[in-house]
C-alpha cells in the first residue's frame, strides 16, 4: 500500500501547490511554490518510470524557468494584484 | 541528391537561419543575400518535390527521416513526410510568399529595426521553415513542434516592433499556446487508442476497428479541430491577429498575414480528410450541422468591423479574419466543390494578402502613414504600388481576371450544390462589403473630397495638395518590383487557375465527397 | 469577470472527463498504447538496431532525431527571440539602474561556488555522455552546465560570468550546436541514406553499420548540449538585466 | 504494485491520474485566461502544459514494468558480453538480440516519454519568451496588470488623436466659409511633408495606428464574448511601429510632441493671391474628422 | 442572333479590335502630358485601327461565315472566346466609329476647357472601349460577364473624373448599382446556370446553349429571367436606372460615348443576348410570366420620357431620354417575336448615334457659352447655328420621324408587338414617341425662330468646335 499512498499523495499536493501558485499575492513566493510544483511533479514520473522525463522536468522545467522567472519579476514589481 | 529534395525545402532555410546568426557577429549586410539565396534553394527544393509528386503514380512522395523504411521497419517508427499534391501546392504558396518578402525585406528592416537585421532574418528564415514543414510532415507530434516552431518566430518577429507589439504579442502568446496545447492533448488522446503517430497510420487503425464511435476519439476530434481553429484566428478566437498584424514591423506582417492562417487551414483540411477520414469528421459529428452558421457569424462580424476601420492595416486584417471565414466555410459545408473552393481560395488568399501588405508597407513608407486621411493623391504619387496594391483589392472582391474571383466561384457553386443558402447570402453579403471597403478607399484616394464632404481642391482635379505632394516619387525599386510580382501571380494564379484545379481534383479523387448536384 | 471565463473551462473539463472513462484501465499492458506495434518495436529492436540500452535517447536522438533537431531549433530561436525582443530595447520605466555592488559578493558563497563549480561542469559532461545508458542526454546535461554559468553570475555579478562565456559567444555556440547536429544529419545524406540515417556513417567509421548509430547519437547530444548550454545562459542574462548585460541579480 | 482494492479504489484509485490531470488543466487553463497579472498568466500556461505532459507520462506506464533501460541480462552490451568496457570492437558475441513479447511486456513504453522531453522544452522555451515580453511592456507602460496596461495603452492611444480631433474640430467650423479657399496650401491632410523638422519626431513618436483596445484574452467564452472595440477614434500619424532608435527615445515627451507639432502653426506659404481673410492657422490644421463617417 | 448554321472562320481581327485600345494605352502613357500631340495621335492611331479591323470583318461576314477567336480556357469547359456575329458586329461599328467621333471633339473640348489629367482620360477611355468591343464579340455568358465587369471598373476614373463633391456623388451611385447589380444578383444567375446545367460542364454558350435555360421549372426560369434583366443594370431598367444621371457629372466626351453608345448599349446588348441566345423566343413565348417584363420596358419608357420633361439641365434630360430609349430596346427583347428583336437591335444603332449628337451638341454649347440650362438657351441658335441644328435633326432622329433612322426601328418595334397581338404595347409606343417630341423639340425651338430641315440620315457631324466663335 506505501506506494499507493506515495502515488496519491503526491497527485494531491500537486493540486494543493497549483492552487497555491496561483492564489498567492506576492509573486516571489508564487515562483518558488511553482519550483515545488514542478519537483513534485518529476517525483511523481520518477515514480511512474519516466526517469528520463523526470530529470528533464527537475533540471529545465524546475530549475531554469524558476531562475529566469525569479530574474524576470526582480526586474517588476513584486506585487500582483490578483 | 535528387531523391531527398523534399528534405533539402527544409535544410537550405535552418541552414541559411543558422549562418544568420552566425553572421551576427560579422557584417550586417549579408544577411539580406543569405536569406534570399536560401529561400531560392528552398523553392528549388519545393519545385523538385513537386516534380517527383506529379511524376509518382499514386501522387505521393512518402521520406522516412533516419533510414527506418517502410519495408523492414513498421510505419511510425521514424518520422514520414508524407507529401502530397495538396501538401505539396500548399509548400510552393509558403516557400514563393517566402522568398518575395525575402526581396523586399532589404530596406524595411534596415529602417525598422535597426542593429537587429541578423536576428530578423534567422528568425525570419526559422519561420518559413516551421511553415514548409507544417506543410509536408506526415507525423501528428511531428506537426506539433512544428506549429510551436512558427508560433515562437512568429511571437518574436512581431514582438521586434513597438512597445505596443510587445502587448499585442503576448495576448498571441497565451492565445497560441492554448491552440498548440489543445492540439498536442488531442494528439495524446488519438495516441492512447491508435497507438501510434503516424498520420496515415491512425487513419488506418481508425478504419480498422472503427474507432469513429468511441468516445476517446470524438473529444480528440473535438480538440484536434478547436485547437487549430485558435490557431487559425477563426472568429471567436481572432481577437489577437488584428493588433498583432498591425503593430508588427511591415516585413513581419507581410511574411505572417499571408502564410500563418492559410497554413494551419491546410493543417484542418489534413486533419479531416486524411487523419479521421471524410466519413468520420463530416458524417458521424454534427460539425457539418452548426459550422456554416458559425462561418456566417464569423464573415458578417468580420466584414463589419473591417468596415469600421481608418486604418489600412488594421482593416486589412479584419479582412483576413473574414477570409478565414471564407475558407472554414468552403471545407465544412461538405462538399466537393466546395473543398475545391476552399483549397484553392488557400492558395489565392496567400497571394492577394501578399500583395495587399506589401502595397500598404509602400504606402506606409512613403505617405509615412497608412491612415485613410494621409493617402490622398496617391494615384499620381505613386501609381505602380497603387496599381499593385489594387490588383489584390480587386482580387479579394473577386474581379474575374485576379484568382479571387475563382476561388469564390467555387465557394459559390459548392454553397449552390450543397444547397447551403445561408453561406452562399453571406459570402454575397461580404463581397458587397468589400466593394464598399476598396472603392472606399479608391475615393479617399482618387478624389479631393475630405470625409465631411466639403470639397478640399479648388475642383478641377486640384487635390488640394501641394505640387511637392503630388509630385511623381514611386517606392525604392527592392520593394517595388516584389510588389509587381505578388500582382502578377495574383494575375498569373487567376489566368492557369485550371491547371491549378485539376491538381486539386486529382488529390480530391481519393476523397469520396459528395458532390450533391442531382441533376 | 472572472466568473464568465469559469464557463468555457468548465466545459473543457466535463468533455475531458466525459472522455477520461473511455480510456484504457490504467497501466494495463495490452492497452493499444503500451501494446502497438510501435511501441513494442522500440522495446524489443532497440538494441538490435543501434545497440543503445536507454532506449528513451535512443528513440529520441534516432528514431525520432528529426523531433529532437526541431526542438533544438526551438531552444534556439527561444534565445534568439528573447535577444530580439530585449535588445537596446529602453523605456520610461526600464529599471537602467547603474549596477552599483552595494554588497559584494559575500565571502562563503563564492568560495563554495568555486569549489563546486568544476564538480557540476563534470557531472554535466557526465550527464551528457552517459546519456545512452543512464537516464540524462543532450538537454539535461546541457542545462546542468547552463546553470554552472548562472550560478557564477549569481555569486559574483554577471561581467564575472560574461568574462568566461561572452553573449556573442554563446550564440556562436548555440548555432555550432545546430550545425553540429544537422551536420552529422547531411553527412549522412551525403553518404546516400536519408536525412539523418546514421547507420550510412558506417561507410566511413571503422565500425559496424549499428555502432554507427550508436557513435553518431553521441555526436547528436553533444550538439544539442552545446546549444542548451549557450541559450540557457544567454536567456538569462538577457532576462535579468532587460538585455542590456548590466548588474543582474 | 497495485494490490485490487474495492471496485471504488479500482476505479477511482485507477483512475486518479487521469482525474488529476484533468483537475491541473483546468486550474492551468483559469489561471491563463482569468488571472489579471501577466506572470500568473504564465504561470497558469506552465501549469497548463505540464498537466497535459502528466497525461502523456501516464498513457506510457505498464503494471509492473520497469523504466525503459535495459536491464543488464537484455543489455547489447551488456555482461554477458566477455570483454566489459563499452566498444569492444570484438562483437562475436551472440551480439544483441531482439526481445520476445513477454519481455516487452517488463519495460515501460518509451515513447511518451520522448514526446514529453520535446514538450516539456517547449514550455520552458514559450515560458522565457513570455517572460521577455512582461519585461518589455512593463518597461514600456509600467505595469504587468491586464487591466491598467489596457487603460494605459487606450490613454497613449487616445492622447496621440484627441488633439488632432479637437483641433480639426474647431478647425472644420472656422473652415466653415466654403468659398473663399484663402490659405494657398490647402489643408494638408496628414503627409506633412511642409513640416519637414518635425516630422521625424512626430513620426518617431507615433508608435501605433489606431485605437484597438488589446481586447483581454475572453478567448473561450464563445457567445459572450467582448467584441474588441472596433477603432472608433483615429489617428493621423499613424506611423508603422517605428522600433525605438538606438538614441533615448523621450517616450515620456511624445503626448505632448503630437500635440504641440498639430498646433505649430506652418506659416502659409502665400501663392498668386493670398486673400487671407481670417487668418487661419490652417496649414498644420490636420483635416477635418468626425468621429463617426 | 442565332444565324443558320454558318462556316466558324478563324480569324485575328476581333483580337485586334480588343487589344489595340490596350496597347494604346501604354503609347498614351508614355506620351503623357508633355507631348500632348504625340498622346492624341496615339489615341486617334488606335481608334482607326479598330474602326478598320472591325470594318474589314464586314465583308466576311457579309458571306454568311462567322468569325472566332479563342483568347484562354477559363474553365476545362468553358472557354474565353471572341466570335463576331452579325449583331456583335453591327454593335462594333456603331461603337468603333462613334470613338473617332468622340476622340476628335474629346481633343476640342478638353483643351478648349483645359482639363487635367488628359492622359488619364484618354488612356481610360481607350480601355473601356477595348472592353466594349470585348462584350460585343464575346461568345458565352462568362466572357460577356468578364468584359462587363472589366467596364464598369474601367469607366469609374472616367465618370470622376472632376474628382470633386458632386464626382464623388456620382461616382457613388454609379459604381455602387453597377457592381453590386452584378455581383449581387448577376454572379449568382451565373453561377447557377453553370453549376445545373449539363451536369455543370454547360459553356452557356450564346450559339450552342441557346434554350438550354428551358431545362429548369417555371418559376427558376422566371427567376433567372429577372435577375438577369436586374442584373445587367447598365441597361437602366427603372428600379435601377439612377447611376445613369447621377454619372452625368462627366465631362461630356464621356457621358456622349459612354452613356449614349458604350456603357448602356453594353446593358442593352447583354439584355439581348440573355434574351434571345440564352432563353432564345420559344423558351420566352410559353414562359407565364414573361410579360411582366413587357409591362416593367414599357413603365421605363412611360416614366423616364416624363421625368425628362421636367429635366432643366439639358444632360439629365439626355439622360433620362437615353433611359427611355433604352426601355424601347428592352420592349423589343421581351416581346420574344423576330420583328421585336430586330427592332431593338435596329433600335440600338439608330438611337447610338442620334444621341451621340445631341450629346456633343449640349457640350458644344457648354464650351461655347458655358450654359447648362435649356432655360438659358433662348436664342442661342443664332450663334451657333450649327450645333443647334445639329441637335435639331439629333432629335428627331431619336424621336423617329420618317426619313431619319430612329423611325425605321421603332416601326419594326411596332410590328413585333403586333405578332404578339400585344396592341396596348403599340399605343405605348405611339405615346412615348409623343413624348419625346415634347422633351427634345422644345429645346430647339427655343434656340430658334425657325426650323431647318435638312436631310441627313445620321445627324453625324463633324466636332462642331470648328466654327465656335
Amino acid at each position: 500500500m506505501g506506494l499507493e499512498l506515495f502515488n496519491t499523495m503526491i497527485l494531491l499536493l500537486l493540486v494543493v501547490a497549483a492552487i497555491v501558485a496561483l492564489r498567492v499575492k506576492d509573486l516571489l513566493t508564487a515562483s518558488v511554490v511553482f519550483a515545488v510544483y514542478s519537483f513534485l511533479m518529476c517525483l511523481l514520473w520518477a515514480e511512474m518510470g519516466a526517469v528520463d522525463v523526470a530529470f528533464t522536468e527537475a533540471t529545465v522545467g524546475a530549475g531554469i524557468s524558476t531562475v529566469v522567472m525569479v530574474a524576470t519579476i526582480l526586474n517588476l514589481k513584486r506585487k500582483s494584484s490578483d | 541528391m535528387m531523391e531527398n529534395a523534399i528534405a533539402w525545402i527544409l535544410i537550405f532555410p535552418l541552414f541559411g537561419s543558422v549562418a544568420c546568426a552566425i553572421l551576427r557577429m560579422g557584417k550586417r549586410k549579408i544577411c539580406y543575400p543569405v536569406a534570399v539565396l536560401s529561400m531560392v534553394g528552398a523553392l528549388w527544393g519545393g519545385i523538385e518535390t513537386l516534380m517527383q509528386v506529379v511524376a509518382s503514380e499514386e501522387y505521393t512522395v512518402s521520406y522516412i527521416f533516419g533510414g527506418w523504411t517502410l519495408d523492414s521497419y513498421p510505419r511510425g517508427v521514424g518520422i514520414e513526410f508524407h507529401a502530397d499534391i495538396l501538401s505539396i501546392l500548399i509548400t510552393l504558396v509558403v516557400l514563393g510568399v517566402g522568398l518575395i518578402v525575402a526581396l523586399y525585406s532589404k530596406l524595411p528592416v534596415m529602417e525598422e529595426t535597426p542593429g537587429k537585421e541578423s536576428i530578423f532574418y534567422t528568425l525570419f528564415l526559422l519561420q518559413v521553415t516551421g511553415l514548409a514543414g507544417i506543410c509536408l510532415t506526415g507525423d501528428a507530434f511531428n506537426l506539433y513542434v512544428l506549429i510551436e516552431v512558427a508560433a515562437l518566430t512568429g511571437y518574436g518577429l512581431i514582438a521586434m516592433g513597438s512597445k505596443r507589439a510587445a502587448a499585442a504579442t503576448f495576448n498571441y502568446v497565451i492565445l497560441g499556446t492554448i491552440g498548440a496545447s489543445l492540439y498536442l492533448l488531442g494528439v495524446g488522446y488519438i495516441y492512447i487508442k491508435t497507438g501510434t503517430l503516424n498520420m496515415v497510420g491512425i487513419h488506418d487503425v481508425i478504419e480498422a476497428n472503427n474507432l469513429a464511435d468511441s468516445a476517446t476519439m470524438q473529444v480528440a476530434f473535438i480538440l484536434v479541430v478547436v485547437g487549430i481553429l485558435i490557431k487559425m484566428a477563426f472568429f471567436p478566437f481572432h481577437a489577437w491577429l488584428p493588433n498583432a498584424y498591425c503593430n508588427a514591423p511591415t516585413v513581419t506582417s507581410s511574411l505572417l498575414a499571408p502564410l500563418v492562417t492559410k497554413v494551419m487551414i491546410y493543417v484542418m483540411i489534413r486533419m479531416l480528410l486524411s487523419v479521421f477520414g471524410v466519413d468520420f469528421s463530416f458524417e458521424l459529428t454534427l460539425w457539418t450541422d452548426f459550422m456554416p452558421w458559425l462561418v456566417v457569424v464569423a464573415i458578417v462580424c468580420a466584414a463589419v468591423m473591417a468596415l469600421a476601420q481608418r486604418e489600412i492595416k488594421r482593416m486589412l486584417a479584419y479582412l483576413i479574419v473574414a477570409e478565414v471565414g471564407y475558407m472554414v466555410g468552403g471545407v465544412w459545408i461538405y462538399n466537393y466543390y466546395g473543398m475545391i473552393g476552399s483549397i484553392f481560395h488557400v492558395i489565392s488568399d496567400a497571394c492577394m494578402t501578399l500583395c495587399l501588405f506589401l502595397g500598404a508597407g509602400l504606402i506606409l513608407r512613403k505617405a509615412k502613414t497608412t491612415h485613410f486621411d494621409g493617402l490622398r493623391g496617391l494615384f499620381s504619387k505613386m501609381p505602380l504600388t497603387m496599381t499593385g496594391f489594387f490588383i489584390g483589392g480587386f482580387s479579394i472582391i473577386g474581379l474575374p481576371p485576379t484568382c479571387g474571383f475563382f476561388s469564390k466561384w467555387y465557394l459559390i457553386t459548392g454553397g449552390m450544390v450543397s444547397q447551403r443558402w445561408e453561406y452562399l447570402v453571406v459570402l454575397m453579403f461580404s463581397t458587397m462589403v468589400m466593394v464598399v471597403l476598396f472603392f472606399r478607399l479608391i475615393e479617399r484616394i482618387h478624389l479631393a473630397v475630405s470625409e465631411s464632404g466639403e470639397n478640399l481642391g479648388h475642383g478641377h482635379g486640384d487635390l488640394g495638395l501641394t505640387e511637392e505632394q503630388t509630385r511623381f516619387d514611386e517606392g525604392p525599386l527592392s520593394m517595388l518590383i516584389p510588389l509587381i510580382l505578388a500582382a502578377s501571380v495574383v494575375l498569373i494564379v487567376g489566368i492557369y487557375n485550371q491547371d491549378v484545379v485539376n491538381l486539386i481534383k486529382i488529390f480530391l479523387a481519393e476523397f469520396n465527397l459528395p458532390k450533391g448536384v442531382d441533376y | 469577470m472572472k466568473k464568465i471565463s469559469l464557463i468555457p473551462v468548465l466545459v473543457v473539463g466535463v468533455l475531458l472527463l466525459y472522455a477520461a472513462d473511455d480510456f484504457p484501465e490504467w497501466g494495463n499492458p495490452t492497452a493499444p498504447a503500451s501494446a502497438s506495434s510501435l511501441s513494442s518495436h522500440f522495446i524489443s529492436n532497440t538494441g538490435v538496431d543501434t545497440e543503445v540500452p536507454n532506449m528513451v535517447t535512443a528513440v529520441l536522438a534516432d528514431y525520432r532525431g528529426f523531433d529532437t533537431m526541431f526542438e533544438t531549433v526551438v531552444v534556439f530561436i527561444a534565445g534568439m527571440a528573447v535577444l530580439a525582443i530585449l535588445k537596446g530595447s529602453s523605456g520610461p520605466f526600464s529599471k537602467n539602474k547603474k549596477y552599483t555592488s552595494s554588497i559584494e559578493p559575500d565571502l562563503i558563497v563564492t568560495n563554495t561556488v568555486r569549489l563546486l563549480v568544476p564538480v557540476i561542469q563534470i557531472f554535466s559532461f557526465y550527464v551528457l555522455a552517459h546519456g545512452h545508458v543512464s537516464p540524462g542526454g543532450g538537454f539535461q546535461g546541457g542545462v546542468v552546465m547552463g546553470a554552472s554559468f548562472i550560478m557564477i553570475a549569481l555569486s559574483w555579478d554577471l561581467e564575472t560570468a560574461l568574462v568566461r562565456f561572452p553573449l556573442d559567444k554563446c550564440f556562436l555556440v548555440a548555432a555550432l550546436g545546430i550545425i553540429l547536429y544537422g551536420g552529422i544529419g547531411l553527412l549522412s545524406m551525403f553518404l546516400g541514406g536519408e536525412f539523418l540515417d546514421y547507420a550510412e556513417l558506417a561507410n566511413i567509421l571503422p565500425v559496424s553499420r549499428e555502432m554507427a548509430r550508436y557513435h553518431a547519437m553521441l555526436g547528436v547530444e553533444i550538439g544539442v548540449g552545446l546549444t542548451v548550454t549557450a541559450i540557457m545562459f544567454a536567456l538569462y542574462a538577457n532576462l535579468s538585466t532587460e538585455g542590456k548585460l548590466k548588474g543582474g541579480l | 504494485m497495485f494490490e485490487d482494492g474495492t471496485i471504488f479504489n479500482e476505479l477511482f484509485i485507477e483512475r486518479l491520474n487521469y482525474i488529476i490531470y484533468v483537475i491541473l488543466l483546468l486550474i492551468g487553463l483559469h489561471g491563463m485566461i482569468a488571472k489579471n497579472n501577466l506572470i500568473k498568466k504564465l504561470i497558469g500556461m506552465s501549469i497548463f502544459q505540464t498537466a497535459i505532459i502528466l497525461f502523456y507520462v501516464s498513457v506510457g506506464v505498464k503494471e509492473g514494468a520497469t523504466i525503459p533501460i535495459y536491464l543488464p541480462e537484455h543489455d547489447p552490451h551488456g555482461s554477458h558480453v566477455t570483454n566489459l568496457e563499452e566498444n569492444s570492437s570484438s562483437e562475436e558475441s551472440h551480439g544483441p538480440v531482439a526481445l520476445d513479447a513477454d519481455l516487452v511486456k517488463g519495460y515501460a513504453n518509451p515513447l511518451p516519454h520522448v514526446l514529453m522531453l520535446t514538450a516539456i522544452v517547449v514550455g520552458v522555451a514559450t515560458l522565457g519568451l513570455a517572460l521577455a515580453l512582461c519585461q518589455k511592456i512593463y518597461q514600456g507602460y509600467g505595469t504587468i496588470e491586464e487591466d491598467e496596461l489596457l487603460t494605459k495603452i487606450e490613454r497613449q492611444e487616445m492622447r496621440s488623436n484627441p488633439s488632432v480631433a479637437i483641433k480639426s474640430m474647431d478647425s472644420s467650423k472656422m473652415t466653415t466659409v466654403k468659398l473663399e479657399k484663402s490659405v494657398s496650401k490647402p489643408k494638408v491632410s496628414s503627409s506633412p511633408s511642409t513640416q519637414r523638422p518635425n516630422a521625424k519626431l512626430k513620426a518617431e513618436a507615433k508608435t501605433d495606428s489606431s485605437t484597438t483596445k488589446v481586447k483581454t484574452s475572453r478567448v473561450k467564452s464563445v457567445s459572450s464574448k467582448t467584441k474588441p472595440m472596433a477603432s472608433k477614434s483615429t489617428t493621423t500619424g499613424s506611423r508603422a511601429s517605428k522600433s525605438t532608435t538606438t538614441g533615448s527615445r523621450k517616450s515620456s515627451a511624445k503626448p505632448n510632441t503630437a500635440a504641440s507639432q498639430s498646433r505649430t502653426k506652418a506659416k502659409p506659404k502665400p501663392k498668386a493671391k493670398p486673400k487671407a481673410s481670417a487668418q487661419k492657422t490652417t496649414a498644420s490644421k490636420l483635416k477635418s474628422r468626425t468621429p463617426k463617417k | 442572333m442565332s444565324a443558320p448554321e454558318a462556316i466558324i472562320v478563324e480569324d485575328i481581327r476581333p483580337l485586334i479590335a480588343f487589344v489595340a485600345p490596350l496597347v494604346g494605352v501604354f503609347g498614351i502613357a508614355w506620351a503623357g502630358e508633355k507631348r500632348k500631340n504625340l498622346r492624341e495621335t496615339f489615341t486617334f492611331l488606335v481608334a482607326i485601327i479598330q474602326a478598320s479591323a472591325v470594318l474589314s470583318m464586314i465583308p466576311i461576314l457579309m458571306s454568311g461565315k462567322i468569325i472566332e477567336f479563342h483568347i484562354w480556357q477559363v474553365f476545362t469547359h468553358v472557354p474565353l472566346l471572341l466570335r463576331v456575329d452579325g449583331f456583335g458586329l453591327l454593335f462594333a461599328c456603331v461603337a468603333s466609329v462613334l470613338w473617332i467621333a468622340t476622340t476628335l471633339y474629346a481633343i476640342g473640348y478638353m483643351r478648349g476647357l483645359h482639363e487635367h489629367a488628359q492622359t488619364r482620360f484618354y488612356s481610360f477611355f481607350a480601355i473601356s472601349l477595348s472592353a466594349t468591343m470585348g462584350v460585343a464579340f464575346s461568345s458565352n455568358l462568362l466572357t460577356i460577364y468578364f468584359f462587363y465587369e472589366m467596364l464598369s471598373v474601367s469607366t469609374f476614373p472616367l465618370v470622376t473624373h472632376m474628382q470633386d463633391k458632386e464626382a464623388r456623388t456620382g461616382g457613388r451611385t454609379y459604381l455602387g448599382y453597377l457592381l453590386f447589380t452584378s455581383l449581387c444578383l448577376l454572379l449568382p444567375a451565373l453561377s447557377w446556370c453553370y453549376v445545373w446545367l449539363d451536369e455543370g460542364n454547360v459553356a452557356m454558350d450564346f450559339l450552342a446553349d441557346t434554350g438550354k435555360v428551358g431545362a429548369f421549372g417555371q418559376s427558376t426560369q422566371i427567376i433567372l429571367l429577372c435577375l438577369f434583366t436586374f442584373g445587367f443594370a447598365k441597361a437602366g431598367i427603372m428600379p435601377l436606372h439612377s447611376w445613369l444621371p447621377g454619372a452625368m457629372v462627366a465631362p461630356t466626351p464621356v457621358s456622349a460615348l459612354l452613356h449614349a453608345v458604350a456603357v448602356v448599349k453594353v446593358g442593352v446588348f447583354c439584355v439581348i443576348r440573355v434574351y434571345a441566345d440564352i432563353f432564345g423566343l420559344e423558351v420566352l413565348q410559353n414562359m407565364d410570366g414573361e410579360d411582366w417584363m413587357i409591362a416593367i420596358a414599357c413603365a421605363t419608357i412611360l416614366i423616364s420620357s416624363l421625368i425628362a420633361l421636367s429635366q432643366d439641365n439639358l444632360k439629365r434630360r439626355l439622360a433620362f431620354s437615353t433611359i427611355g430609349q433604352l426601355g424601347y430596346v428592352v420592349l423589343g427583347a421581351t416581346l420574344a417575336t423576330e420583328q421585336g428583336v430586330g427592332g431593338s437591335v435596329l433600335h440600338v444603332a439608330m438611337h447610338a448615334c442620334g444621341k451621340i449628337t445631341l450629346f456633343f451638341c449640349a457640350g458644344a454649347i457648354f464650351v461655347a457659352s458655358g450654359k447648362k440650362y435649356v432655360s438659358e438657351l433662348r436664342g442661342l441658335g443664332r450663334k451657333m447655328p450649327i450645333t443647334m441644328g445639329a441637335f435639331m435633326i439629333g432629335s428627331l432622329s431619336v424621336i423617329g420621324l420618317p426619313p431619319l433612322g430612329g423611325f425605321i426601328s421603332k416601326w419594326y418595334l411596332a410590328l413585333g408587338a403586333l405578332d404578339r397581338d400585344a396592341v396596348w404595347v403599340v399605343v405605348v409606343l405611339l405615346l412615348s414617341s409623343l413624348l419625346n417630341v415634347f422633351y427634345l423639340l422644345p429645346v430647339a425651338v427655343t434656340a430658334f425662330f425657325r426650323t431647318e430641315e435638312k436631310e441627313n440620315d445620321t445627324g453625324f457631324k463633324e466636332a462642331p468646335l470648328g466654327n465656335m466663335e
